[in-house]
């Protein structure tokens, strides 16, 4: 494993909270790593797993899911089907040859930019451990 | 080919200076669909927007993209921008560089690289972007205001004052709610009923108001300015058309029971007005205590009633009306301290009695005429104990949080006492003394100052010895225990939520928390509005309120009501949620994932495919006044037949792909 | 026939003489079989475990084991509020806690798995089947006995432990003593605490506590208190010619010396007799005043009895 | 280990945390034994939550505390100060700072049972009663008892007393913080 690898990790992010977060971050100028490039949904409700499932396919290194916290979404119960859905998606990755510690989800709030930034850099440093994700991707070849 | 065009903004040095813009529009020129890309050193300002639009006509540009700050900072004003010009609004896209990479990362090359991976992504995205229009609905000019007390009363007043239609709804046989019950009001210790009954008089007369009292809602349909309801007009026994409220009946029921509003302090006939000032002012039939309704005899009321009024056979009705805008303003019920304070004597001490039973005591059209006469036997008390946050701030046996208004009623109790009972003795055994309102804190330091003895403690448990009622405790500021011998104890008790608000916000898709009180949609910036549509709060329903509160929020509430039913129809987001009907294979498993119920399976006319007859199959269809584009339902569907618009799964998936293209 | 393991607790063997005796006639009558625990031991009461917390948990698990050795399918069954509260923790523990199982076990020597109940007489005689069997062999009534209730601290707390619905105000003692026509008061102090714990080594902070008791026993009206555990039911007795002595100094300004309190028995206008719950069943089933050994009160309770049974039957008692 | 650190454990082994106390007064105000304590129920949370342990183990609270429950059972917030009142008096005794009266009367009785397997409490109350130098306590009530054989002379000594006195012995070497730390056998077992 090349000592400077440099992971490029996906981040899905609801529009209400997560995001919100990830803009206070900023907003505050605290620092994180440059690994994470987020996809701005809704609701983390809104994540198909598939997205998932896609992202490793193309080559990332790891990818991580943020919505509000249980009992605080934007739309009501969103969340609650995120929560179930990722508790099952983290062992269909594990079936398929994806270690476990490349995929999160987190629960952070439009107020917790520390925690943003926390939870960013913890997996950035999680997935720099694991290397570069080449199972899958070669396992799953390329898609038309 | 859809022609892109990127615009990276500078944000002053904002992001100039952490990244190479310069280089993210080089790197954007270069992309596949991109066919001109800019740098400017502001872009939302005047000119910058100018800059936008100029291109858009110089390059016929068919797209945007826009890389600055974050689109929850100016993705609007950006679509305003573009309804200048001849692109829809929502053939836009966002990069932000500012908050998610200028802000956070100290690595210039760095930050540049993910800059241009973000703007690229941004690019896939708005290559899928589709025109969108905002759909309008028209909306219902009329409000239903739930719950007729003083939140009620205040809000269906002001709706009607602003020239709409309201319904006010109320369960009892009067509005009034528990205002009506009070004496006195703190801290200017007006009368209660003289403040209150002109407006209940005022809704009984108001030509926009419809008064439906002894009604609950049964079922609710439809969404924001468009609410059907059906409402439950209970069966009370009485022609109200003709009645012209007499009171011959209620003179001659021979059935005595007890008188709820009372407090249980006295008996109330079988056929009864809630109250001597009740609005309407007209009877109704109890039908649990009614001996004619009970067992077929006695029909006294008939045979007195001049008009012929009385309706043995009455039966609920069900109404349903049409309704713009809702108004929850359920309000609140007393702790039932008997079922959670062992140590109080859990209601076997006939002196020991709640505040609200209190106010009826003291008041003057109340059982005893005003005078403070203990329950048990009528004598007047020498020494009372009132007990703060019974049920309140006790999360083992009530409620966590605090009642609010308990420290200002107890402060007025307190006075009322020492006013009306020269000589006798007062102790106020309190945790905390809260007095955050206007007038408030010098009315407890008024009372304090009138002689009521302040004992810092929460009362451990009050037994009897002889007639009186021993209030053991701690002083905690003299760390001495302390025995109060008391001929009445006056607890304080919590706010609750009022039976059946569960129900009926589950009949209206709103939030709760875990207390039961109404959620806000948002606590501080939207404190009156519910996570529905065109639904509103008003009063203690939200959490416990005093009555200065209780009117403002009303007010509030109503101002959002009017605003609503000034429109004659509503824009509304037209990023939600499409079914492909030749997809859907009704099978209906994003119903139940809806948080908003707004999707809902239809049949449709279709054809076998084998035969080709004629058929009926069912599809999922979406109501866009009801969804609010979470996108819940696309990860449910089976046939990928759902998608969401603005966030489609193709939008997505592109920009997952553009990151590692 | 209902069968429980008994352990009767150290007063059983000397103070809670008459208690003992009414238990047995009780017990008898009524079709319950009390199976004593081979070779108990003390419980530890409320010494071993201000020691020594291991020791609170293992003197009480002992017998507990031994009955569970036993006869493994009965419930323990228990007196005494203090023995209860000892026995019904470590059962309590012993089953919650694993860590707390293995000690319990290493220093005992014994396997203990806490399978069955610890319960108190209360308990028992609230069963439907014993208030039925109790209402067939009341023999006698007694009229105008104000009866007040005293549960004592340590059979309703904690209510983790005991599972107690209410702390404050229970009734089963109540619901018992009615049956046998006694009419049982409103009062304040059925779950105070009495101080016996600390009658020994802090006397002078502790006897306090059961006067205010009696006080209100008697302010509620109450013409006898009614006991579930012989600790109480000494301290509440045992002590009141102190108390009165004391009371009734603090009141005239005139003392007494202390040790008159040997000869003189206490007021009998002030004192208040104590009975326990199952002497006053055992005298409404129609035991003996000797056979239960009512005179080993302290407090006299003859002319209590005669007065609620009236003339004839009374006679027969004493 | 600091006082600190010390409370920290007390507060971990009763399951108490100091700060669910907002002092409202409702334990003291039920305490039976209240009048007599220099530090009432609430005092000793008071205590825990500004760290001031030496105040709490110098208090006579934890020496009169009959365990009757009443305070916790009616707290708010569902704070069990007996329990947190045991670990103190544990601690107290472990640093010699234990009260007279108790310790004769509690080492009396556990001399007691480690002879006879059960209290013979006319031993007991004797033997306390001459170790506390009261003679007169309670010796009121002594003519009475005999008379009526509600005590004897003779102790009610059970077979086991030797498997008893065992018990005991390891019992109290479980507690001591010496052989306790030394002690490898305990297996980590989740709660």
């Amino acid at each position: 494993m090349a000592v400077d690898f440099e992971p490029k990790i996906l981040a899905f992010c609801c529009n209400w909270c997560t995001y919100t977060g990830a803009d206070l971050a900023g907003q505050s100028r605290m620092k994180y790593p440059e690994n994470v490039r987020v996809v701005r949904v809704p609701c983390s409700g809104r994540v198909n797993p598939q997205f998932i499932l896609r992202a490793f396919r193309r080559g990332a290194d790891g990818v991580l899911v943020c919505g509000c916290h249980p009992g605080d979404c934007h739309y009501a119960t969103g969340n609650y089907f995120t929560r179930r859905r990722f508790m099952l998606m983290r062992e269909l990755l594990e079936f398929n040859g994806v270690d476990p510690g490349r995929f999160h989800a987190r629960w952070i709030s439009g107020s917790e930019a520390a925690k943003f930034r926390d939870t960013v850099s913890e997996v950035t440093r999680t997935v720099k451990a694991l290397g570069p994700n080449e199972r899958f991707q070669e396992a799953s070849g390329e898609e038309s | 080919m859809s022609k892109v065009g990127v615009f990276v903004c500078h944000c002053g040095t904002n992001i100039a200076s952490a990244l190479d813009v310069f280089k993210v529009a080089e790197a954007a020129r270069a992309l596949p669909g991109v066919a001109h890309a800019a740098e400017y050193k502001y872009m939302c300002s005047e000119p910058g927007q100018q800059l936008i639009l100029d291109a858009i006509n110089e390059h016929g540009l068919k797209r945007v993209v826009i890389a600055s700050c974050s689109p929850r900072m100016h993705e609007t004003t950006f679509r305003k921008m573009l309804k200048k010009s001849k692109i829809n609004e929502y053939l836009l896209e966002i990069a932000n560089i500012r908050e998610q990479d200028a802000w956070v990362h100290a690595d210039f090359e760095k930050a540049t690289e993910k800059a241009i991976d973000l703007v690229r992504m941004a690019v896939a995205k708005a290559l899928k972007d589709e025109p969108l229009k905002a759909q309008t609905i028209p909306i219902t000019k009329r409000a239903l205001v739930i719950g007729g007390g003083i939140a009620g009363i205040q809000a269906a007043l002001d709706i009607a004052d602003a020239g709409h239609e309201a319904v006010l709804l109320e369960r009892e046989p009067s509005i009034g709610g528990h205002m009506a019950m009070l004496d006195k009001t703190f801290p200017t210790l007006d009368c209660s009923a003289c403040i209150s009954t002109p407006k209940m008089v005022d809704v009984g007369a108001h030509p926009n108001i419809t008064l439906l009292t002894s009604a609950e809602v049964d079922a609710v349909k439809g969404y924001i300015g468009n609410f059907t309801v059906t409402i439950r007009k209970k069966a009370n026994y009485v022609n109200h058309d003709i009645c012209t409220g007499c009171g011959a009946c209620e003179q001659k029921c021979p059935v005595k029971t007890d008188s709820a509003f009372n407090r249980g302090l006295s008996k109330r006939t079988a056929i009864y007005k809630l109250f001597p000032q009740a609005v309407p002012s007209k009877p109704v039939i109890d039908a649990e205590s009614c001996l004619k309704l009970k067992n077929g005899k006695c029909g006294v009321c008939e045979k007195v009633c001049p008009l012929g009024c009385i309706d043995y056979g009455d039966e609920d009705r069900l109404v349903e009306m049409d309704f713009g805008a809702i108004i929850v303003a359920t309000g609140y019920r007393p702790a039932k301290w008997q079922r959670m304070y062992d140590e109080y004597g859990a209601g076997r001490y006939a002196d020991v009695i709640d505040g609200l039973q209190f106010e009826r005591l003291v008041n003057a059209s109340g059982p005893t005429e005003g005078h403070i006469a203990r329950p048990s036997d009528g004598k007047a008390p020498k020494t009372v104990a009132i007990i703060k946050c019974v049920g309140s701030r006790d999360p083992k046996k009530g409620h966590a949080y605090c009642s609010r208004a308990c420290c200002m009623a107890a402060a007025k109790h307190a006075h009322q006492l020492i006013d009306k009972l020269p000589g006798s003795r007062v102790f106020v055994f309190y945790i905390d003394v809260r007095t955050p309102g206007k007038g408030y804190e010098e009315f407890y330091d008024q009372t304090r100052k009138d002689g009521a003895v302040y004992v810092r403690g929460r009362v451990s448990r009050i037994y009897k010895e002889g007639d009186t009622l021993v209030c053991q405790g701690e002083d905690t500021l003299l760390g001495k225990q302390v025995r109060v011998h008391a001929d009445l104890v006056i607890l304080e008790t919590a706010m609750e939520p009022s039976p059946g608000s569960g129900a009926l916000l589950g009949l209206l898709g709103c939030a709760k928390d875990a207390d039961g009180w109404v959620t806000e949609a948002h606590p501080k910036l939207r404190p009156v509005e519910t996570q529905v549509g065109g639904v509103f709060l008003a009063g203690a329903c939200q959490g416990p309120k005093d009555i200065p509160d209780t009117v403002a929020q009303a007010s509030a509430s109503a101002a959002k009501a009017i605003g609503l039913l000034n429109k004659d129809e509503m824009e509304t987001s037209p990023m939600i949620a499409k079914i492909e009907e030749d997809k859907c294979s009704g099978c209906g498993a994003c119903g139940p994932i809806c948080p908003y119920k707004a999707i809902a399976l239809e049949k449709i006319p279709a054809r076998d495919p084998g035969t080709g007859k004629k058929i009926e199959r069912l599809v999922a269809r979406v109501n866009a006044g009801l969804c609010q584009g979470c996108g819940a339902c696309t990860v449910a569907c089976r046939t990928g037949a759902i998608d969401l618009l603005g966030f489609r799964n193709n939008q997505i998936l592109e920009e997952v792909d553009a990151l590692w293209l | 026939m209902k069968r429980y393991a008994y352990f009767p607790g150290c007063a059983s063997e000397s103070t809670a003489k008459s208690a003992t005796l009414a238990n047995e006639f009780v017990f008898g009558r009524i079709g319950i079989d009390l199976v004593e625990i081979e070779d108990w031991n003390c419980c530890g009461a409320t010494s071993a475990h201000t020691l020594s917390s291991a020791l609170g948990l293992a003197l009480p698990a002992r017998p507990l084991a031994r009955a569970e050795a036993d006869w493994p399918e009965l419930d323990v069954v228990t007196g005494c509020a203090s023995c209860y509260a000892r026995l019904k923790l470590a059962n309590h523990r012993v089953r919650a806690d694993k860590s707390e199982r293995y000690m319990v076990e290493k220093i005992i020597g014994k396997p203990y798995e806490a399978k069955r109940e610890v319960l108190n007489f209360l308990d028992i005689l609230s069963d439907p089947a014993a208030r039925a069997n109790i209402g067939a062999a009341l023999l006698r009534r007694f009229k105008n006995l104000k009866a007040a209730c005293y549960y004592g601290c340590l059979n309703v707390r904690p209510a983790e432990i005991t599972g107690a619905e209410n702390r404050e105000n229970p009734m089963a003692m109540d619901e018992i003593a009615a049956l046998t026509g006694a009419e049982p008061v409103e009062w304040g102090f059925k779950t105070e605490c009495c101080g016996a714990a600390h009658q020994n080594d802090a006397a002078l902070e502790a006897r306090p506590l059961a006067g205010r008791i009696l006080d209100n026993a008697r302010a509620c009206g109450a013409d006898v208190i009614l006991t579930a555990c012989p600790m109480c039911q000494l301290n509440l007795e045992m002590r009141q010619g102190e108390y009165i002595r004391k009371r009734e100094e603090k009141r005239t300004g005139k003392a007494r010396f202390p040790l008159l309190d040997m000869v003189l028995p206490p007021d009998p206008e002030q004192a208040i007799p104590v009975l326990s719950i199952t002497e006053l069943l055992a005298v409404a089933m129609g035991a003996g005043g000797r056979r239960l050994a009512l005179d080993a009160h302290f407090v006299p309770v003859g002319r209590l009895i005669a007065g609620a049974l009236g003339g004839r039957e009374s006679e027969a008692i004493l | 280990m600091t006082d600190h650190e010390t409370l920290a454990r007390l507060m971990a082994d009763a399951d108490v945390r100091q700060y669910d106390c907002y002092q409202c007064g409702k334990c003291s105000g039920g305490c039976p034994m209240a009048d007599a304590m220099d530090l009432k129920p609430r005092g000793v949370m008071r205590c825990a939550q500004i760290g001031s342990l030496g105040r709490i183990l110098n208090s006579n609270t934890i020496w009169l505390c009959t365990g009757c429950g009443a305070c916790a059972d009616r707290c708010p917030h569902d704070v069990n100060v007996p329990a947190l009142i045991e670990e103190a008096r544990y601690e107290a005794a472990r640093r010699g700072l234990g009260r007279h009266d108790s310790e004769v009367l509690n080492k009396a009785f556990v001399a007691n049972i480690k002879a006879f397997g059960r209290n013979h409490e006319m031993l007991l109350a004797g033997l306390y009663n001459v170790l506390a130098l009261k003679p007169i306590q309670d010796m009121a009530s002594v003519p009475h008892m005999l008379k009526k054989n509600l005590i004897g002379i003779k102790p009610n000594r059970i077979g086991a007393t030797r498997e008893i006195a065992e018990l005991i012995e390891r019992a109290e070497k479980w507690d001591d913080p010496m052989v306790a730390t030394g002690r490898s056998q305990t297996p980590e077992v989740k709660k």
